[in-house]
């Protein structure tokens, strides 16, 4: 248990980036990056972890509670508002090269630009 | 406290909002809006030169939020200037204005869009530079990208824009997300982001894995962004279909940003524990050595103007690379300053690029032979800035080409200097050619006619005169090269040298930001050579570019003189055999992500492997 | 430190847990990457979120937990169909 | 390079990295043994220094203030990055008229739906709403109800009522929406440099009862910000999506 997160994690960056570079679709390579992303979640919190820690809030429980840090939590909320901007924009990237191209093949684009 | 420090970052952003917010107001008042985008660009030129002479005499930290850190433990967010870090935000934000003036004219029809996001690239650059936490650091990284992919895709009506913004965009976000795990991994050990703290941890666990690993994959962004080999693809790409104000702070700023960050993290988190060994030095020197190279190669055998300076744009970057990486106060003086003298060449001839793209349609070297010849202020501020470029003296980049190779060994020099000689030549043979017509015309087959013919204008073709608008930023970039060499015989070195030890001086770093402390001496971890203006450097200059304009000259009459042709050309479609060599060059540079993600994988675990072995 | 609080669950529990959910987000990954067709990608990538959100809860990040299921598990899936919905109508 | 190579390439490569990787996450003290300092000390000043119980929206609009409005400023940028990419497309059906478009070629919705997506439209709306007012109490904040309220709207165009979700969320008034709250985030850590505060100073009264919606003094404010543009731009986002989508179909008729 001491470092089946991280390998986990690094499995999650591994096979992300293997659909990626073998992918020969565009919206199937972002989701992609956004698998890659996602193990950077699982590792901030992953590494924020207390054994027998709560969550922190402290409505109802006394502050001196041993509780999970915070600040990973708060890394990850800004990496998912990034994730979900980074994704609606290569978005409209995809549609925009579909339109031009007529494809969303890597390859194809490549060979057909100017 | 120095309100200055918040005001440098959050003004644009305010400003970017508040043009968004009045949208339908400006875009009927389009020279509203053009000036509301340059006088709020001009403030934060104004406020980050004052943060630098502030910061002149010892750094300063600005706490966000008013949290100040309490026994060596920071709870805040804070941003550190010194001289160096001020000075580079100062020099993107005096980019981001000439190239909001030269816009001006520009564009035809701009949205209010390009103008914020214009000006949330230049909050996310200053935040870049003189934020001192590590996650901070990140999250201007990304916004910088972002403004970065929509301004490059800005012309979505063209075939190419979305290629290279799209590769942009895939490639530099795993490069980010690969930092972001370095920073989670630094982070699982230290408990810490403010940056001081992480190396005043890192200084206690020398040599730890954790710290190696963090090292090399917080790298692996600000790699991408500096536009290293095997990391360097996207930027050809990007460069020849952003338009070309936005060229001028691609190539001009947010590279060189790049290798800032390498030098920020690497003195303010991983110089104490990592111990500036030889091995890395070299590893770096190396690293630069070979991008320098290829970026010279694939330079030199570009016919598309804009391409070509991003290829040099890569080669010089290997050079700063390598200046940075001997650690010593004269390599990161000469990388400081010739990141300022290439910085305002590159966006001249970058703006003279835009100019004669506006005013004659393509920017293909071979058909615009000649053509040119009516542009003669332009030919003059391209033949200056190319001559810079060239390390002509008294233009600020032959002061640092010295300096930066000073105390490198003899091959790595002789090599750099060569790649500077080509870079620049083949930047010369472009403005000879097409500015003055000097030479032949370079070889017209139906292939290249067919490639060029799909070049398209930016603008409407054919205008008859260049708007004030547009020359006169070059002409002032390319001025203000001239006045800053100028100063290299009056002390710039000295100046720059001491803003570099203070830079790199970790200790002093640390006492600064977690203890407010003062530190009036510095110590670099190398003694510092005297950086100044010698009769060497210049006489190196001269002959650089003397060679630069030999080599140019001789490639624009190689048919007289039966030389071999190296432009590039479709080996795809290419009908007649081709040199091996050249084919494998054109195999790398493919346009296809999924190359690009696989050898940025290859390149991560080489250097990670080497970087652990040296450190081991 | 305090001790361990009495409102986190039990520590071999809560290992159990962890693991199962970690196996399931690394077994959702591997489907989002293999998966061909594409829009069960796009479905696969929604359980995907689901499972992610799921961990962090064991994780005892409930902020996340609510992004990850609003963002991953819905907007994102929402928005890749509807991008795959404008080049499926193109290609037709 | 053929895809063979290229997989030759990155699994090298990969395996390499995963090595790599392995060796540096060996390093770290374990799973579950956070080393501290930063989380515990936030854990144990929040509630005095904040008032705020929930100490991860603290320190999202407290501690780390600062990095959400970059943060905010990335979500800005792609918005307006879309818009800028998507904007000749949109251009090129302007003949389309786009309410007929969308009525002729949607299958058509059952009333059932139609009932079903908006009885859950408003209490999503106000789901959201409530989660982005309530940051510094419990696990929510700006982000998350304002992802929850974009999503409510879109249940409206499930509903098949896309001309009521065009009229409810207009994209020039959306824009400046989101402008305003992305801009009242920068303009709230301004006023308190106009008062000779640190930039994003908590300068408003910090209440008394900790976790009150009342308490925490900016938290809430810049919350309902973060709220407002968060909505705005997931709306114009998706907004945006929908035009695109529905434009061929309109073109297609």
């Amino acid at each position: 248990m001491q470092i089946f997160p991280f390998i986990v994690v690094v499995w999650i960056v591994g096979i992300g980036l293997y659909g990626i570079v073998t992918s020969r679709h565009l919206v199937h390579q972002i989701m992609c990056l956004i698998v890659v992303q996602s193990s950077t979640y699982v590792l901030l919190l992953a590494v924020g972890y207390l054994t027998g820690g709560a969550a922190p809030y402290f409505s109802d429980i006394p502050t001196r509670t041993r509780a999970v840090d915070p600040v990973v939590q708060a890394l990850a909320l800004t990496d998912v508002v990034v994730e979900a901007a980074v994704t609606a924009l290569l978005l409209s990237f995809a549609i925009q090269a579909h339109k031009r191209f007529g494809t969303l093949d890597p390859q194809e684009l490549a060979s057909l630009r100017g | 406290m120095n309100q200055l420090f918040a005001l440098a970052v959050t003004v644009p952003l305010a400003a970017a909002a508040a043009i968004c917010a009045l949208r339908p107001f400006f875009d009927r008042r389009r020279w509203l809006l053009d000036l509301a985008a340059i006088v709020t660009a001009g403030s934060v030129v104004v406020m980050l030169a004052l943060i630098m002479a502030r910061v002149a005499g010892g750094d300063q930290v600005y706490w966000f939020a008013g949290f100040r850190p309490a026994r060596g433990v920071a709870i805040g967010i804070d941003f550190e200037a010194g001289s160096l870090s001020a000075g580079l935000a100062t020099l993107g934000a005096v980019l981001v204005t000439a190239s909001m003036t030269f816009s001006r004219r520009y564009f035809e029809r701009v949205a209010t869009y390009y103008h914020a996001l214009m000006l949330i690239f230049l909050a996310g650059m200053t935040g870049f530079c003189l934020t001192g936490d590590i996650f901070d650091l990140f999250v201007w990284f990304e916004l910088m990208g972002v403004a970065a992919y929509a301004l490059t895709a800005y012309r979505p009506e063209e075939r190419g824009p979305l290629q290279g913004a799209l590769n942009f965009a895939i490639t530099n976000s795993i490069g980010a997300y690969l930092s972001l795990s370095g920073i989670a991994l630094v982070y699982g050990g230290s408990g810490a982001l403010n940056m001081a703290q992480i190396g005043a941890w890192t200084t206690r666990h020398p040599g730890s894995r954790l710290v190696v690993v963090a090292f090399l994959l917080i790298l692996a962004g600000l790699l991408v962004k500096a536009a290293i080999v095997p990391f360097h693809f996207w930027l050809a790409d990007a460069h020849a279909v952003a338009p070309t104000p936005v060229c001028v702070l691609f190539s001009g700023v947010m590279v060189e940003l790049g290798l800032y960050g390498i030098a920020r993290v690497y003195w303010s988190m991983f110089a104490g524990a990592l111990g500036h060994q030889y091995g890395l030095s070299r590893l770096l020197l190396v690293l630069g050595a070979v991008t320098a190279v290829v970026g010279a190669l694939y330079c030199f055998r570009e016919r598309h103007i804009k391409r070509l300076l991003a290829f040099s744009t890569i080669s010089h970057s290997g050079i700063l690379l390598a200046a940075i990486g001997r650690f010593a106060p004269l390599g990161l003086t000469g990388a400081a300053v010739y990141i300022i003298g290439h910085a305002l060449v590159k966006a001249a001839l970058f703006l003279c690029t835009g100019i004669v793209l506006h005013r004659l349609g393509t920017v293909d070297e071979v058909r615009l032979h000649g053509q040119g010849r009516r542009l003669r202020a332009t030919g003059l501020v391209y033949a200056v800035a190319a001559l810079g470029l060239a390390d002509l003296p008294p233009l600020t980049t032959f002061l640092a080409e010295g300096w930066s190779d000073e105390a490198g060994p003899g091959w790595a020099v002789a090599i750099f200097l060569a790649c500077v000689i080509v870079t620049g030549a083949a930047v010369l043979r472009v403005g000879l050619g097409v500015f003055y017509g000097v030479g032949d015309p370079p070889g017209e087959d139906p292939q290249q006619a067919r490639e060029a013919a799909e070049e398209t204008g930016e603008t409407v073709t054919g205008r008859h005169h260049t708007p004030l608008s547009m020359i006169i930023p070059a002409a002032v970039l390319a001025g203000a090269a001239i006045a800053i060499g100028c100063l290299g015989f009056a002390g710039l070195g000295a100046a720059v040298e001491a803003a570099a030890v203070r830079f790199q001086d970790q200790g002093a770093y640390i006492a600064t930001v977690l203890h407010g402390a003062r530190i009036a001496h510095p110590v670099a971890p190398f003694p510092a050579a005297e950086a100044s203006a010698s009769g060497a450097s210049v006489a190196t200059g001269v002959a650089v570019a003397a060679g630069s304009v030999a080599v140019a000259l001789l490639t624009l009459y190689r048919r007289r003189l039966r030389l071999p042709g190296l432009y590039r050309r479709r080996p795809r479609r290419l009908a007649r055999p081709w040199p091996r060599a050249a084919m494998i060059l054109e195999g790398f540079q493919s346009g296809v992500i999924n190359d690009y993600v696989a050898w940025l994988v290859l390149g991560l675990a080489c250097l990670g492997g080497l970087i652990a072995l040296i450190v081991h | 430190m305090a001790q361990a609080s009495a409102f986190a669950p039990p520590a071999g529990l809560a290992d159990a847990l962890a693991v199962t959910l970690l196996l399931l987000v690394a077994a959702g990954a591997t489907a989002v990457v293999l998966v061909r067709a594409r829009v069960r990608q796009v479905l696969v990538l929604s359980v995907y979120g689901l499972l992610l959100s799921l961990l962090f809860l064991a994780f005892q990040a409930p902020d996340v937990t609510l992004s990850e299921l609003t963002v991953g598990s819905v907007l994102l899936p929402a928005l890749l169909l509807l991008t795959l919905a404008k080049v499926r109508k193109r290609e037709e | 390079m053929t895809p063979a190579a290229r997989r030759l390439v990155f699994l090298v490569g990969a395996a390499g990295l995963a090595v790599f990787y392995l060796f540096g996450l060996s390093g770290l003290p374990g799973f579950g043994r956070y080393p501290g300092p930063y989380g515990f000390i936030v854990n144990r000043v929040t509630v005095a220094q904040t008032n705020a119980t929930g100490v991860v929206s603290a320190v999202n609009f407290e501690y780390r203030g600062f990095d959400t409005v970059g943060e905010e400023f990335i979500l800005f940028a792609a918005a307006a990055g879309m818009a800028v990419v998507l904007r000749h497309l949109r251009g090129e059906h302007e003949g389309a008229p786009l309410e007929e478009a969308a009525d002729r070629d949607l299958p058509p919705t059952s009333d059932a739906v139609r009932m079903v997506a908006l009885l859950f439209t408003g209490p999503i709306v106000l789901i959201g709403w409530w989660l982005a007012s309530h940051a510094q109490a419990s696990p929510s904040g700006g982000f998350q109800g304002g992802v929850v309220i974009a999503t409510g709207f879109v249940l409206l165009y499930l509903s098949g009522e896309f001309q009521v979700f065009r009229r409810l969320t207009p994209a020039d008034v959306t824009a400046a929406v989101e402008a305003v709250g992305a801009g009242g985030f920068v303009g709230t850590g301004l006023a308190a440099v106009a008062m000779s505060l640190p930039y994003l100073t908590n300068f408003l009264p910090l209440g008394t009862v900790p976790g009150a919606v009342s308490s925490s003094g900016t938290i809430a404010l810049v919350s309902f910000f973060v709220g407002l543009e968060v909505t705005a731009a997931f709306i114009l986002v998706i907004g945006e999506l929908l035009r695109q989508t529905l434009l061929l179909r309109g073109g297609k008729s």
